[in-house]
This record gives C-alpha cells, structure tokens and sequence, in this order.
C-alpha cells in the first residue's frame, strides 16, 4: 500500500474523531429547535469534553482495573470501527480488517465492555442498565444482519468497501429490497445508540435509562473517553448507513485523487447534516417506549429487513 | 474313558457327601469333589480338542465341539459356586436358618444335581436326556425347597408341577420323535433314539411327525429354560432358593434345558427343512426378552429381579439361535457363556450383600461400597456386564445379535432396542442405591469369598476384548454344527 | 544443514509413525491411571506426579495430530491384537481423526495439569481411583478417534461413556448426584444401542464391521436415511442435542470441575466426530434433507441451550446449558454442510464444515476453560449458586483475569476464537440463497438471523456469567476469605486461555487445519492462500478478517489515547464510595441478582419454560420471592415415556398372578397354540 | 374269530376305556374316587401292554407291563390312599371351573387331538394304529385336570394320569420306548412321587391344608 493510502486512512480516522461530538451536537441543536427551546451552541460538546478532561477522577472505592480499563477500550474500539469504515474513500488498509458482520462484533465488544464496567462497582443502576442494554443488543443484530444479507445479495459481498463500489459502480440505483433494509436499518440505529423510542439521551430519570445508567459511575476523563466513543458510535452507524444506502460521492478505488476526495467530505458532511436533522426530527415526533415494548420495535425492523430479503429473492435482482 | 470319570465323580461325590455330609468339612468335600471333576473335565476337553467328537459305550454318550464347551463350562461355574457356598452356606447356618441335616442334603443334591446336569449334556440318546433334566428337576426341587419355609415350600411345588408338566410334554416329544425315527432306522440295536443316528438321516424323517414332536419338544424344556409365558417358576425358585442353588439355575440348568432345544432344532429343521423352529424361537425368544424387561421394572427382590434378568438373557439367546446362521450361533453360544458366568456371579454378590444387609428387599440395602468394598464393586461391575456394558463380553454377544437381526430381520430391532433399554433401566436404577450411599451395616462374620466372582468378571472381561483361538474355533465349529 | 531442514526431516520421521506414537501415548495414559492404584489415598503422588505427566502425553497428543494434519499423507491403519475373532481392532488415523486429536490434546493437557492442582482427598472416590477414572476417560475419548472397525468403536464408546458415569458419581453419597449419573448412563447407553443399529445397517456384508468394508457397501436410499437417523438419535444424544439434552444439565453440573470440562469440552466433541464419520466418510451418499433436519435441530438446540443458559441460577449449570448451544452451533454448521454437499455446492460446505470444526476446537478451548475457573471458584468459596458470589475479581485476580478471556470468547467477540468459528458459519449462511430449492433458499436464510440471535444471547448469557460472580460486591462476606487458586490451576487456565487467543489472531491456522478435513472428506477447501493472520474463507473481495491487526489496532489506539490522556489531562484519582442515589444504606444484597438479569429472557421467552413463582404479598413481614424454572420437554416428553413404562410393567406384572392352575393355563394354552400354528 | 384279529378290536376297546375314565377322572371330585379311578386307569393300561407285548411278541414288554402293574395299579394308588387318609383330604372342594363347562372343553380338547393325530395314525404300521390319538386327548385332559382342581393332591393325581397317557402313547404307537428309557422314566417317577410324598407333609406342616389357594402368596404385587 503506497504513502497516500496510509495518509488517506489516517485522515479519515481523525475528520471521524473530529466531528463525531460535532454531529452529536448538531443532531442536540435541531432537536431544541424542534422542541422549541434556546439550542446550545454546535462546539457544546467539545467544551463539554475539554471540561471533563480536566476535572479529578472520583473513582470508586472497590472498582476494580476492568472499570478503569473500559473507556480507553471503547474509544479505541470505536476509533477502529472508523478506520474501517469507508465513509469518505473505499480503498483503505483497514478496510479488509473486518468486514460487515465483523464490525457488528466490534460493536458488541464494545457493548459488553461497557455493561461489565457497569456491573463492576455494583449498584443497583448499573446492572440494571448493562442487562437491559444487553437485551437490545440481543434484539437488534438479528435485525441488523439481515439488513447485511440485504447488501450481500446486492454487492455479492459483505466487505463495506466492496459494497459501496458495487452500488456506486452503477448510480442512483435504488433497489426495492434496499427500501425496506433502509428503514430496518433507521430503526436499529435508533435503538443501538440509545435514542428515542428505546432510550433517551438526555434523560437521568433513573427508572428509564439504559445507557445513562450504564455510565452512572465513570467521571471526568473517564467519562468524557465514554462520551466521546458513543458519539463516535453514532458517527459509525451514520457512516454505515450511507456507505450501504447512499454510497454516492464516496471516492471509489482507483477514482481517489485530491479533488474526489474533496468531494467525497463535502458529500459526507452534507449527508451528516440531513441526516442529524432527520434523526432529530424523527425523535421528537416519537415517543418514548416502555422498556418491554423494544422487543416489539425491534421484530418490527427484522420483519422488515427479511421482507427486503424475500422482495429480493422474488424479483430476483 | 474320562467320559465315564466326568459322570461318575459327581455320583460318587452325592454318595459321599449323602454320608458325610454333616460333618464340618463336607463344604470343602463338595468343593474338593467339584475339583475334580472339573479337573476329569479338562482332561476330556483336551481329548475332544486333539481327536475331535468321540462316542462310547455303544453309542450312548458322545463328545462333541457343541456339548463339550458346555460340559467345561458346567463343571467351572460348578466348581466356583461350591467354592462360594462354602462362607455363605458357613453363615446361614450361623443364622439358623439350616440345620445340619439340611446341609447335607443340600451337598448331596448339589452333586446329584451336577451328575445329572453331565449326563444331560453327554448322553446321545434322546430318552436318557429327557430322564437327565427329569433328574436335575427333581434334585433342584429339593434344593429349592431347602429352607423349608412356607415361600421356599411354595416356590418348589410351583416349579415341581411346573417343570413336571412340561417335562412330561418332553416325553411325548420325545415319543413320536422315537415314532418317526423307528420307520427309518428300526428298532434293532436301539439306534433310533441316538442323536447322532438322527442327525444322520434327519433328512427321511416324517416332517408332520416332527412339527409336532418339536412343538411338545419346546414346550416341554422351554419350560426349563424359562421361555415366556412358561416362565413363572423361574423368578420364584430363584428367589427362594439358597442363593449357590440361584446361581447353578440361572448359570448352568437354564443352559442345559436350552441346550436340549438345540439338539432337537437340528434335527427338526433337518427334517421340515423350513425355517419354522427358527421362527418359532424367534418369537419366543422375543417375547420372553420383552417381558423379562418389563417384569424387571417393578421388583424389589434383589434374586428375584436377576431371576427376570435371566429370563430375559435366556430370550435374547433364543432370538439368536432362531436367527440361525454362524454369527447368530456363535453370538448365542458366546452369549450362553458369558451369562452364565457373568450372572453365577451376580448371584455371588447378591447373596452376599442380602446376608449384609439382613434381606433381599433392594429397598434395605445400601451403600455397598461403603461396608465392604469387594462385594459393592462386584455388584456394581457384574450389573454392569450383565446389561451389555462393553468392555465385558455380554456386550460383544449383543453387539453380534443386534447387528445380524438388523441385517436379517430388522423389525425385530425395535423390540430388542426396548427390551435392552427398559433392562438397563429397571437394573441399574436398582443396583445404583445399593451400591452407592451411605450405610451403617456391619461387615459379615466370615470374609465373603468373592475371588469366584473376579475370576468369573476376568474371564467375561477377556472374552469382551480378546478371544483365544482355540474358543473361537471351537465355538465356530458348534455354530457350524448347530447350522440353521 | 539449516534448522528448518532438519525440522522438517524429523517431522516426516515421525508422521511416518504417527499412530503408533499416539497408541504409545494413550497406553501411557493408561498406564498412568494403573499406578493411581498404586497408593490410591495419596493425593500428592496421584496429583503433583501422575497428572503432570499425563498432561505431557496430551501435549505429544496433540503434537502428533498437528503434524499428522500438516503432513497430510494417506491414513495409516495399525490392527490391534485385540477384539473379536476374525474382527480385531482397526485403528486408523486419518485428517478427521488428527484433528479432534489436536482438538483433545490442546484442551486435555489444560484441564490434566489444572486437576493435578484440583483433586484433594476428600469425602467420595478416592484420588487413585478418581485418576484411573480419568484416564481411562481420556484414552478411551483418544481410542474413539482413532477406531476403524464398529466393534472397537463402541467398546471404546460405552467405556468413555461408563468411565465418565463414575467420575461423575464420585461424590455418591449426594442423591441428586446419583440421580444425574443415572439419567445420564441411561442416555448414553440407549444412545450407544442406536449407534450399534446404524452400524448393522452400515455393515458391508457378514463379519464385515471393519469402516473400510462400510465405505465399500451401497445402501438403497432407504436404508441409507435408516443408518443416518439412528446415527443422529445416537450421537445426538451423546451431544445433548434438544430434545435429547435432559441429561447434560444434570450431569456436567454434578461432575468435579475438571471432568465438567472433560465432558463439556470433549466428550461431546467424540459426538460430533461420529457424525463427520459417518456422514461424510462411511455413508457414500447425502440427501438434502438430512441436512435441513440437522440444520433445524442445531438451531433449535442453540437458541434453547442459550435461552436456558441465561436464567440458570448455578454457574454450573448455566455452563452445561451453553455447552448445548454451542454443539448446536456446531451441528447448524454439519447441517449445512450436508445440505450444500448434497445441492452440489462443495466449496461452500467446505466452508460450513470448516466453521463447524473450528467452533468444536474453540469450545473445547473456552468451555474447558470456563468450567476450570468454575472450579477453582467453587474451591474458593464452596458455594455454586450465583446468587451467593460477587466481587471475586479483587480477591482471586488470576482467575478472573483469565476467566475474563474465556468469557469474551464464549460470547463470539472479536479478536478471539470463538467469533472466528461464528464468523465463518455466518459467511457460509450467506450462499444459502444459492441452493436449488426452493422455499429452502429463501427458509434457510432466516436461520442465520436466528444464529446471529443465539450469538448475542451468548454474550448476553457470559455478561451475566462473569458479572455476577466476579464483578459487583460481594454477595456473602464470607468471600472475602475467597483465595486465589494455585500455580498448577493457573497454568492450566493460562495455557487454554492463551489458545482461545491464538486461534483468534491467527485463525489461518485453524483455517488449514480444517482445510486438510474438508480436503479428504469433501475434495475441497476453503481458500487457504492468505498469510498467516488474515482469513479470506473464499475471496478476499467477498469476505476478509484479521484478528492480529483487529487486536494490533485496539491496542495501538488505546496506548495512544492513554498516552495522550496522560499528557493532555493530569486529573488526579480520588478514591470515594460509590453514588447512592442519596439512599445511603445500600447493602450488596440490592444488587442486581441472577434471577434479575434472567428476567428480561424469562419475559420474552415465556413459552420455553415451566415457571413456578412465589410472589411476596404486599402484607408479607418478611416477603420472599422465589422462581423455578423447569424444562418443559421433561413433562412433555421424558416423564410421559416413564409413566407409560410404569403402566406397562403394571399389566405385565398380572401375568405373574401367583395362581399355579393359571400358569399351568399358560403352558397349556401355549401348547394348544402351537400345536394348531403347525397343524 | 382268530384271536390275532380280535387284539386290534381289543385294544380299541381298551383306549375307549381309557379315555372314558379319564372323563370319569374330570367329572369327579371326590379325592378316594379319583384314586380308584387312576388305578382302574392304570390296570387299563397293563393289559393294553400285556397284549400288545402279545402280539408283537417283544418280551421287554412284558417287563414294562409288570412295572405299570407294580407301580401305577398297586404302589402309587395304596400311596395315595394312605397319604389322603393320613393327611384327611378325601374332599376336593369345589373345582374352579364347573364341571360342565370343563366336560365341554373336554370333548373339544378330544376333538382337536384326533385331529392331530390323524396324519400320525396313517403313517402307523402297528397295529394299534390309531390309538396314538386317544393317548394325546387323555394327556390333555389330564392337563385340564390339573388346570381345573383346588388341592394339591388331585393336581399330582392329574399329573399321574397324563404320565398314563404318556405311556399309552408309548406303548400303543411305538411297542414302547427302549427299556433303559422306560426303566429310567419309571424310577424318576417313583422319586419324584416320594418327594410329592414328603411335600404334602410339608405343607401341611406349614399351611395346616393341602388347599393351593394358600400357595398363591408368590406373585407381582
């Protein structure tokens, strides 16, 4: 792999860790404008995190090395996922690392990290929250592979970067299975990264949270790492979702010079911004469900990606 | 010869024992007697195993590779059980529950039981075999009846009237068997009841004549060997009986009875040349496995549930003989073989252990291990071989049964599968609690001489894993004998 | 001449005389389990001397299998002088056989050297015994693998099986101990039965019991499905597959830990072997549907092992039942196999294949692994219910630390094993749109989702396993006197951690390994090619992983990002209690339990189980809450077959009715019966 | 009429007989009448011998025909006498059937014997060839006999009476078995009668009556 390569997938790691907190901060701002409140401004989160890394640890008195090992383990998951994922260039070292299904698992051992750390000082809260983060964990793969085995049909592989040029090599083609797995997809999205219906970020009423709860004990430069993988978390679903459904401007293999990649940000962040005001959107106008109602959701999103499979299979695309 | 030895030790050793037989060493005179014989035994083995079968005295009696094994075999578990007796016998007198008097009868019997069982097996002639199992019947009811109990007493009026029935339906088998044969052979020089006679010409006999003669044939010993539905004595002599008594029946007279079966199947499938004996038995032996099965699930009698298992061995023998053919055979008379000694064995412990535990109800015996190492592992290890656990010989038997009945008749597989399941069962289910847990019974008086019971395991071991050529061979050529 | 050279030579030497070697080996575990009887009470010979070395021989066990694997030359047959006349003992070791050596050696040597620190003289068996037991448990598991003829395959067979039964009724005083080994003899033995029968239906002709003679015969389709549905009752059986698995839960649980493991991580493995021999090696022939009945029971069995594993309450226990959802992982990957095989898609049931053999070895790693550190924490602290552990990670950190490796890998997390295994199955599920069925093509699919289920109920299942028992605070204050274990325990639970990770980053190995499997029982592989640390099962386009640069990467960015915090950010660390909510007298005992973390499961999947519950009353004083969870196919099926029995008994016991003229009846109307069947 | 043609027509005479005391033996119950009945059958029996001993001109079975005199018409039949007088079961209680019904199955059981012993018969070159038939119908009633009857003393007089029939089988079909044979039958017998003999003693001792409803305590409960 030549210099540039290794330039290009740096550089995309670091615009990841970069504007991560900023589309959380984006999605936090329209969802005020929605409710109509004053929005913080778009850097909140940066000084949020700037804060945190300065304050003192409060640690636990019997919290054992796993809890303080498991932020740093899920920012550096987190981080990977980026590098993997092809949001702005296909053609990346890291990409043949792990491939779709295996991302999904580097996102569940991201997941089980958090719930062992939260189960580690022993609160009520913290069991509470990794058991039933657990369970949506459990609930939303199934969903989320057959969204995959959607893609497979399609691109013949489940590598992102081969997806991505299968789809990009003949444009705009919509096909009515990817339909259906968009909208599955939407809805795993929502329920892995602990937004509304399943969750509330902004939420500290105790009996409700599911991630907030998980996240009770960790503090200052703890805290912020946490806070800063799950915005990176979102930023790599986001990315997933386009690199599957909208794969458009996303500099391909061979077609990768200074300008298309140029492009390929601008098409990136563009796509960040619909997409956070979309999500936004989405969450002000849905409720929040009770926590035994997720299941439903989520067979609503398998449901939903088996009928693409089959839609698929019967149009014999 | 040593024919004439091998009959006459066990009279002599009745005569004996009939005088002596209150003294203290009577029990060493029996088994020292047994010695001998078994001794008498081997030296004719080794003849039959130089010079092949042999006949003598005009005919009368003859050796060949079908018999002999089951002569060897009879006079070794003999040998053994005389061995065992001795302690166990030693204790029940301690007991009170004999006297004297009754020991001497009992080590009478016990010899006259075993003369009568060498003339069974060694005689030609049809007429003298049905007079021997007439005998053997007669010195085992007394043996049956021996603690004179009302339940030993009862026991023995059922299988007196039981087998003398059955025996008497022998006769008239035997009768029209003789009525057959005297067209072709004559009546001169009283050949025409000589079994090697028969087999000779079996081919001419009158097939109708024979059909019936072989249905009285096996009704009548198939009562002796304990063939469902003709079974009944068999659970009840076995548990009321002296348990030495127990381990001669189910080791040596079912064989001999199921031996005497055998015998008259040559001659009648020779002669109808169908396969209706084999079928016969087939079925016979089915049902007496299935339902051996099932009996063993509700007992509480530790002699009487290895009764049922006996009857439900002696099935499986008889499925494999009705088989025919030379794995069937060969699987049957190994089977004959290991059952024997693997149950003789079982019987050892069993008596032991009841003595231990003061009953024979399962329920009051516990924690075998715990008091006496020895006989909880013989029980433990001979349930074990005797419910077809490999590496123990019954189960390369079974192996061979199973896989030829799948091959030959597979709808009878089903049946075989539940007979063994619902045995291994009902068995282990029971023998597990006695051997395990905890138990505060003292250790018997006389150290239980269970070497028998090793010697016997050892061998159905070996038999599991290795076989000497000169057994294979020999049990090749009995099943090539036994044809069908 | 260079090292390579000479390595080289040397293994061609001795995969020249691979089995003989490995027969040398097993005779020494046999022997080794003789001199246990030598002074059977003396725990310090029996321990620190008989089992180290017989983890050596597990070693050169596995040792051999590897080279016999890399050498890949034509089986070699060795004949015993042994067995029945004119049938005596085949042993043949082919790739199949190397490979569940290597998979018995690498996980025997683990679990021998961690029970020469285990086995103490105690209450039940005596460690002489219990190491003759052992032994003959581990040969006849390595005989097994090695048997080329129906009659020493199932002596071996049952002597695994009745071995193992003692080992597991070590402690006999205890009755549900007693219970269990006889639940499980009876399976085990009812089981056996039906392997005897598919081998009567196999058998090439009379006598001809030898593997060789069964490749040789043909079987009409019937008979073909007959030999293969007894030999899925049989080895199903011995694998726990539902709804044969009643005695699994029972039985693991009641063994000592190191046998649990045994069991768990091996024996099933001997079943799973089985049915590679006979499927794809004695039976010439495969129908579709066999594979779509063993794809359906292993999924089935993987859902429900895992369903039943997440609401268990004892460790144990909770580890028997994840063992049936990895064996029905393991049998969804046969399945498949079989079904691609018999579609005429060989590449793809190579790759089915490979997942299934690669997730056997993986759990005979982990599953080994976990039931050691089970064992060291019973040792610790006496207690099996989780509902009575907690915070064991400060007071025994060796074990947590490795324990902690097996759990990630149980719950198929990326870079260790046990996601390669699933990775893999996943990818071969992904061809099945490709089968020229159809409704199968568009049915099958969906499986895949159902396994993606299980794998995250596993993970669901092992965050409860090691939450509850090692993280939290302490559930009884006795286990702040909870110990360590000793070194021998730790190496044992090291070496098969260490596995767990070296086939998660360098899964090429296993991948050929496999391959050389699917090579001889399939005529294809999986593409191979790729170096050592990267896996592309069959285009690097299609389908890539890496473990190595998986893990290289996590912890590259985490030095770094812990470089920087450090740098950027020097907070200091205050130690306080933990926030209470403003509710200051929390006690460990409001954590959250065992039952509690079940019961997000227990409320999804009501149907599965049989619940008992006793709620507290609002008035209650003292209010107590309890639930019993019971398998519902015990009433449904198990119980019924007894009861029935039971009755049967019943009517045949009135034929013994005590009544002589009634016998004498019998006999005469048999007679008559007779007489008129001849007439 | 040549004596040599009137032994065949004697004979028969002699099997009707035969059977008919067998039907005599079904349909009674008083113990003393059986007795004298089985020795009635018993003299029968010597003299069928006698004269097919006659006949045939075979000298062994002259020996055999003192045998049966000695032990079935004089030894056994004084036994049981004394045995039922010692033991005082000269009444046999009700039998467990009614007599009826069992003279009924009787006629049946004859019915099917003939007809088995047809092919038999015809092959038969004595002369008492179809004799053999009637032989099998006394052995089943016997049989029936020892079904039917309560006391133990009346199931060993069934026992005897199909021995009876056995040796008719024997002797009508065959000219009689070899003696070594037939010696040894006869000896087992008496053995086994004494045994009977002791038994009765026993039981009695034990269950104070010769009643087999007290020996029905062995069974599946």
């Amino acid at each position: 792999m030549s210099t540039l390569t290794i330039v290009r997938q740096f550089g995309e790691v670091l615009l990841a860790i970069a504007i991560a907190p900023l589309f959380a901060g984006w999605i936090a701002q329209c969802r005020a404008w929605l409710q109509n409140r004053s929005a913080p401004p778009l850097t909140q989160p940066y000084r949020m995190l700037r804060k945190l890394f300065h304050k003192d640890v409060a640690l636990a008195t019997d919290a054992s090395p796993l809890f303080r090992m498991t932020p740093y383990i899920l920012f550096g998951t987190m981080v990977l996922a980026a590098a993997i994922i092809p949001s702005v260039a296909t053609d990346l070292p890291f990409a043949r690392v792990a491939d779709a299904i295996a991302l999904i698992g580097l996102f569940a051992t991201a997941r089980v990290f958090l719930s062992l750390a939260a189960m580690d000082i022993g609160t009520a809260f913290g069991s509470m929250g990794a058991r039933r983060d657990m369970m949506i964990g459990f609930l939303a793969e199934p969903a989320l592979l057959m969204v995959l085995f959607n893609a497979f049909l399609l691109s013949g592989s489940t590598a992102l970067p081969s997806v991505v040029e299968a789809s990009t090599a003949h444009p705009f083609l919509i096909d009515p299975s990817l339909v259906f797995a968009a909208v599955a997809f939407l809805m795993v999205l929502l329920a892995e990264n602990a937004r509304i219906p399943i969750d509330n970020p902004a939420t500290h009423l105790e009996l409700t949270m599911i991630h907030e709860a998980m996240v009770l004990e960790f503090s200052a430069r703890h805290l912020a790492l946490v806070e800063w993988s799950s915005d990176l978390k979102l930023f790599n679903y986001a990315c997933i979702g386009f690199a599957l459904f909208l794969p458009w401007g996303i500099a391909t293999h061979g077609a990768d010079g200074g300008l298309t990649l140029g492009v390929a940000v601008i098409a990136l962040l563009a796509k960040l911004i619909v997409a956070g005001a979309a999500l936004a959107l989405i969450e002000s106008l849905s409720a929040k469900l009770r926590i035994f109602r997720a299941p439903e959701y989520l067979a609503m999103a398998f449901l939903l990606a088996v009928l693409g499979l089959l839609v698929h299979l019967l149009l014999g695309a | 010869m040593d024919l004439l030895i091998v009959l006459g030790l066990p009279l002599l050793g009745a005569l004996l024992l009939a005088l002596f037989g209150a003294r203290t060493y009577a029990a060493e005179l029996n088994a020292g007697m047994s010695f001998a014989t078994l001794v008498a035994v081997a030296f004719l083995v080794l003849r039959v195993l130089r010079h092949g079968s042999l006949l003598a005295l005009h005919e009368q009696f003859f050796v060949d590779s079908f018999n002999v094994f089951l002569v060897a075999l009879t006079a070794f578990v003999g040998f053994t059980t005389a061995l065992f007796s001795r302690p166990y016998m030693r204790i029940e007198e301690q007991r009170g529950r004999l006297s004297q008097q009754r020991l001497r009868l009992y080590h009478s019997m016990y010899q006259l039981f075993m003369a009568a069982m060498f003339l069974a097996l060694l005689t030609n002639n049809m007429g003298l075999l049905w007079v021997a199992m007439e005998a053997a019947t007669l010195s085992t009811v007394l043996l049956v009846s021996l603690y004179r109990t009302r339940a030993s007493l009862e026991a023995a009026w059922k299988y007196f009237i039981l087998c003398g029935v059955g025996i008497a339906q022998a006769l008239f088998g035997t009768i029209l068997l003789y009525f057959a044969a005297e067209h072709v052979l004559g009546r001169q020089g009283m050949t025409a009841l000589l079994w090697t006679h028969l087999n000779a010409v079996k081919g001419q006999l009158e097939p109708r004549v024979l059909g019936l003669a072989f249905v009285f044939l096996l009704v009548g010993y198939g009562t002796k060997v304990g063939l469902a539905p003709l079974h009944n004595w068999l659970p009840d002599a076995h548990a009321e009986g002296p348990t030495p008594v127990s381990a001669v029946l189910s080791g040596l007279l079912l064989n001999v009875a199921l031996y005497a079966v055998i015998r008259c199947k040559v001659l009648v499938e020779g002669s109808i040349g169908s396969y209706l004996p084999g079928r016969m038995l087939m079925t016979f032996g089915l049902l007496s496995a299935v339902l051996g099965a099932f009996f063993l699930w509700r007992q509480r009698d530790i002699k009487r549930l290895f009764g049922y298992s006996s009857i439900e061995h002696m099935g499986i023998i008889t499925f494999a003989f009705g088989i025919g053919g030379p794995i069937a055979n060969f699987a049957a008379l190994l089977h004959m073989t290991v059952h024997s000694l693997t149950k003789s064995s079982i019987f050892f412990t069993a008596g032991h252990a009841s003595q231990t535990a003061h009953t024979q109800q399962m329920d009051g015996i516990r924690g075998l291990v715990g008091i006496s190492p020895t006989i909880g592992w013989g029980l433990m290890l001979g349930s074990l071989a005797i419910l077809g656990m490999p590496p123990f010989g019954v189960f390369a038997s079974e192996f061979l049964i199973l896989t030829t009945a799948m091959r030959e008749h597979p709808w009878t597989t089903p049946f075989l599968l539940i007979a063994l399941g619902v045995a291994f069962a009902a068995i282990f289910r029971k023998v597990q609690p006695m051997v395990f847990g905890e138990s505060d019974a003292p250790p018997l008086p006389h150290s239980p001489a269970l070497v028998p019971v090793f010697i016997h395991l050892a061998i159905v071991l070996m038999l599991g894993v290795y076989m000497p050529f000169a057994l294979a061979d020999w049990y090749r050529a009995a099943a090539r004998l036994i044809g069908g | 001449m260079s090292l390579a050279e000479w390595t080289s030579r040397y293994m061609v030497a001795l995969s020249r005389h691979d089995l003989s070697l490995v027969l040398m080996l097993v005779l020494g575990w046999l022997v080794l389990g003789a001199a246990g009887l030598i002074r059977p009470h003396r725990v310090g010979f029996v321990a620190h001397v008989l089992f180290p070395l017989g983890a050596l021989a597990a070693v050169g066990v596995a040792f051999l299998g590897a080279i016999a694997l890399l050498a890949g030359h034509s089986p070699q047959i060795l004949l015993l002088p042994l067995g029945l006349p004119n049938l005596p003992f085949h042993a043949r070791l082919d790739t199949l056989s190397a490979f569940f050596l290597l998979l018995l050696g690498l996980a025997g040597a683990g679990i021998s050297t961690f029970a020469a620190g285990y086995f103490r003289s105690g209450q039940g068996t005596a460690p002489g015994l219990l190491c003759l037991q052992y032994h003959v448990f581990l040969a006849s598991m390595a005989l097994v693998i090695l048997a080329d003829d129906a009659y020493f395959f199932m002596v071996v067979w049952e002597t695994m099986a009745l071995s193992s039964y003692f080992l597991v009724t070590s402690q006999h005083r205890i009755p549900e101990i007693r219970r269990a080994g006889f639940l499980y003899l009876l399976m085990a033995h009812i089981g056996a039965l039906c392997i005897l029968l598919s081998f009567g239906v196999l058998q090439g002709g009379r006598w001809q019991f030898t593997f060789d003679a069964m490749r040789g015969a043909s079987l009409t389709p019937f008979w073909a499905s007959a030999a293969f549905l007894l030999a899925l009752i049989g080895f199903g059986a011995k694998a726990g597959l539902v709804p044969l698995h009643v005695w699994l839960p029972e039985a693991h649980p009641a063994a000592p830990s190191p046998v649990s493991a045994l069991m768990s991580g091996l024996m099933l493995k001997t079943a799973v072997y089985g049915m590679l021999r006979i499927t794809f090696d004695l039976l010439h022939i495969r129908y579709w549907w066999w594979g779509v009945l063993v794809l359906g029971v292993g999924l089935f069995s993987a859902l429900f092992g895992a369903i039943f594993a997440a609401v268990q309450t004892d460790m144990k226990r909770l580890l028997a039942y994840s063992s049936i959802e990895n064996i029905g992982i393991i049998f969804t990957g046969i399945g498949l196999a079989i079904l691609f095989a018999a579609c005429g898609l060989p590449l793809f049931a190579a790759l089915a294949l490979t997942a299934a053999l690669i997730h056997s070895l993986n759990h005979a790693l982990f599953k080994s692994l976990l039931f050691l550190a089970t064992g060291s924490v019973l040792h610790a602290t006496n207690q099996r219910s989780l509902g009575k552990l907690g915070g064991l990670i400060r007071r025994m950190p060796w074990v947590a630390a490795l324990a902690l490796i097996g759990t990630l890998a149980i719950a198929g997390l990326p870079p260790l094993n046990g996601f390669v295994s699933e990775w893999l199955l996943l990818q071969s599920f992904l061809f099945t749109p490709q089968i020229p069925h159809a409704f199968l093509n568009m049915l099958i699919p969906l499986g895949a989702a159902l396994l993606a289920l299980t794998v995250a109920l596993a993970a669901y299942v092992m965050v409860k396993f090691y939450g509850v028992i090692f993280l939290g605070q302490h559930r009884e204050p006795s286990l702040v006197h909870a110990h360590d274990a000793d070194w021998l325990e730790r190496i044992g639970l090291a070496w098969l951690a260490l596995g767990c990770i070296a086939i998660g980053v360098m899964p090429q190995l296993a991948l050929r390994a496999a391959g050389a499997v699917t090579g001889t029982l399939l005529g294809q592989t999986v593409n191979l090619s790729s170096p050592f640390w990267w896996i592309a099962p069959i285009a690097s386009k299609q389908a890539s992983y890496s473990g190595l640069i998986l893990l290289a990467g996590i912890v590259g960015v985490v030095g770094i990002t812990f470089v920087m915090v450090r740098v950027l950010a020097h907070g200091r660390i205050r130690r306080t209690a933990s926030w209470d909510c403003g509710y200051p007298w929390q006690t460990s005992r409001m954590q959250d339990t065992a039952e509690g973390f079940g019961q997000p499961i227990r409320h999804m999947f009501g149907p599965f189980f049989r619940m008992e519950r006793k709620l507290p009353a609002p008035t209650d004083t003292a209010p107590h809450y309890q639930v019993h969870i019971e398998d519902r196919l015990w009433r449904v099926l198990y119980l019924p077959i007894a009861r029935g029995v039971q009755r049967l008994a019943d009517w045949i016991g009135l034929l013994q009715g005590g009544r002589l003229s009634i016998y004498l009846l019998y006999s005469f109307l048999t007679l008559i019966a007779l007489l008129v069947f001849v007439l | 009429m040549h004596p040599s043609h009137m032994i065949p027509e004697l004979l028969k005479l002699l099997a009707a007989s035969l059977l008919l005391i067998s039907f005599a033996m079904l349909s009674r119950r008083r113990t003393q009448r059986l007795i004298t009945l089985f020795a009635w059958q018993g003299s029968v029996l010597f003299v069928s011998t006698l004269l097919v001993a006659y006949s045939a001109g075979l000298t062994e079975l002259y020996y055999s025909a003192t045998l049966t005199l000695l032990l079935k018409v004089i030894a056994l039949p004084w036994i049981l006498h004394r045995l039922t007088r010692r033991l005082g079961a000269q009444w046999d209680s009700e039998t467990l059937v009614n007599i009826p019904i069992t003279m009924l199955v009787g006629l049946g059981l004859v019915i099917f014997a003939f007809g088995l012993a047809q092919p038999i018969s015809r092959m038969a070159t004595t002369i008492t060839r179809n004799t053999i038939g009637i032989a099998l119908a006394v052995i089943f009633l016997a049989f029936l006999m020892m079904i039917t009857r309560r006391k133990a003393i009346t199931q060993v007089i069934g026992f005897l009476a199909m021995e009876n029939g056995l040796f008719f089988a024997a002797t009508s079909a065959t000219y009689g078995m070899p003696m070594v044979i037939e010696l040894g039958i006869a000896l087992d017998l008496l053995v086994g009668f004494f045994i009977l003999g002791i038994f009765f003693f026993q039981i009695r001792e034990q269950f104070d009556s010769l009643d087999l409803s007290h020996l029905e305590s062995l069974k599946e409960e």
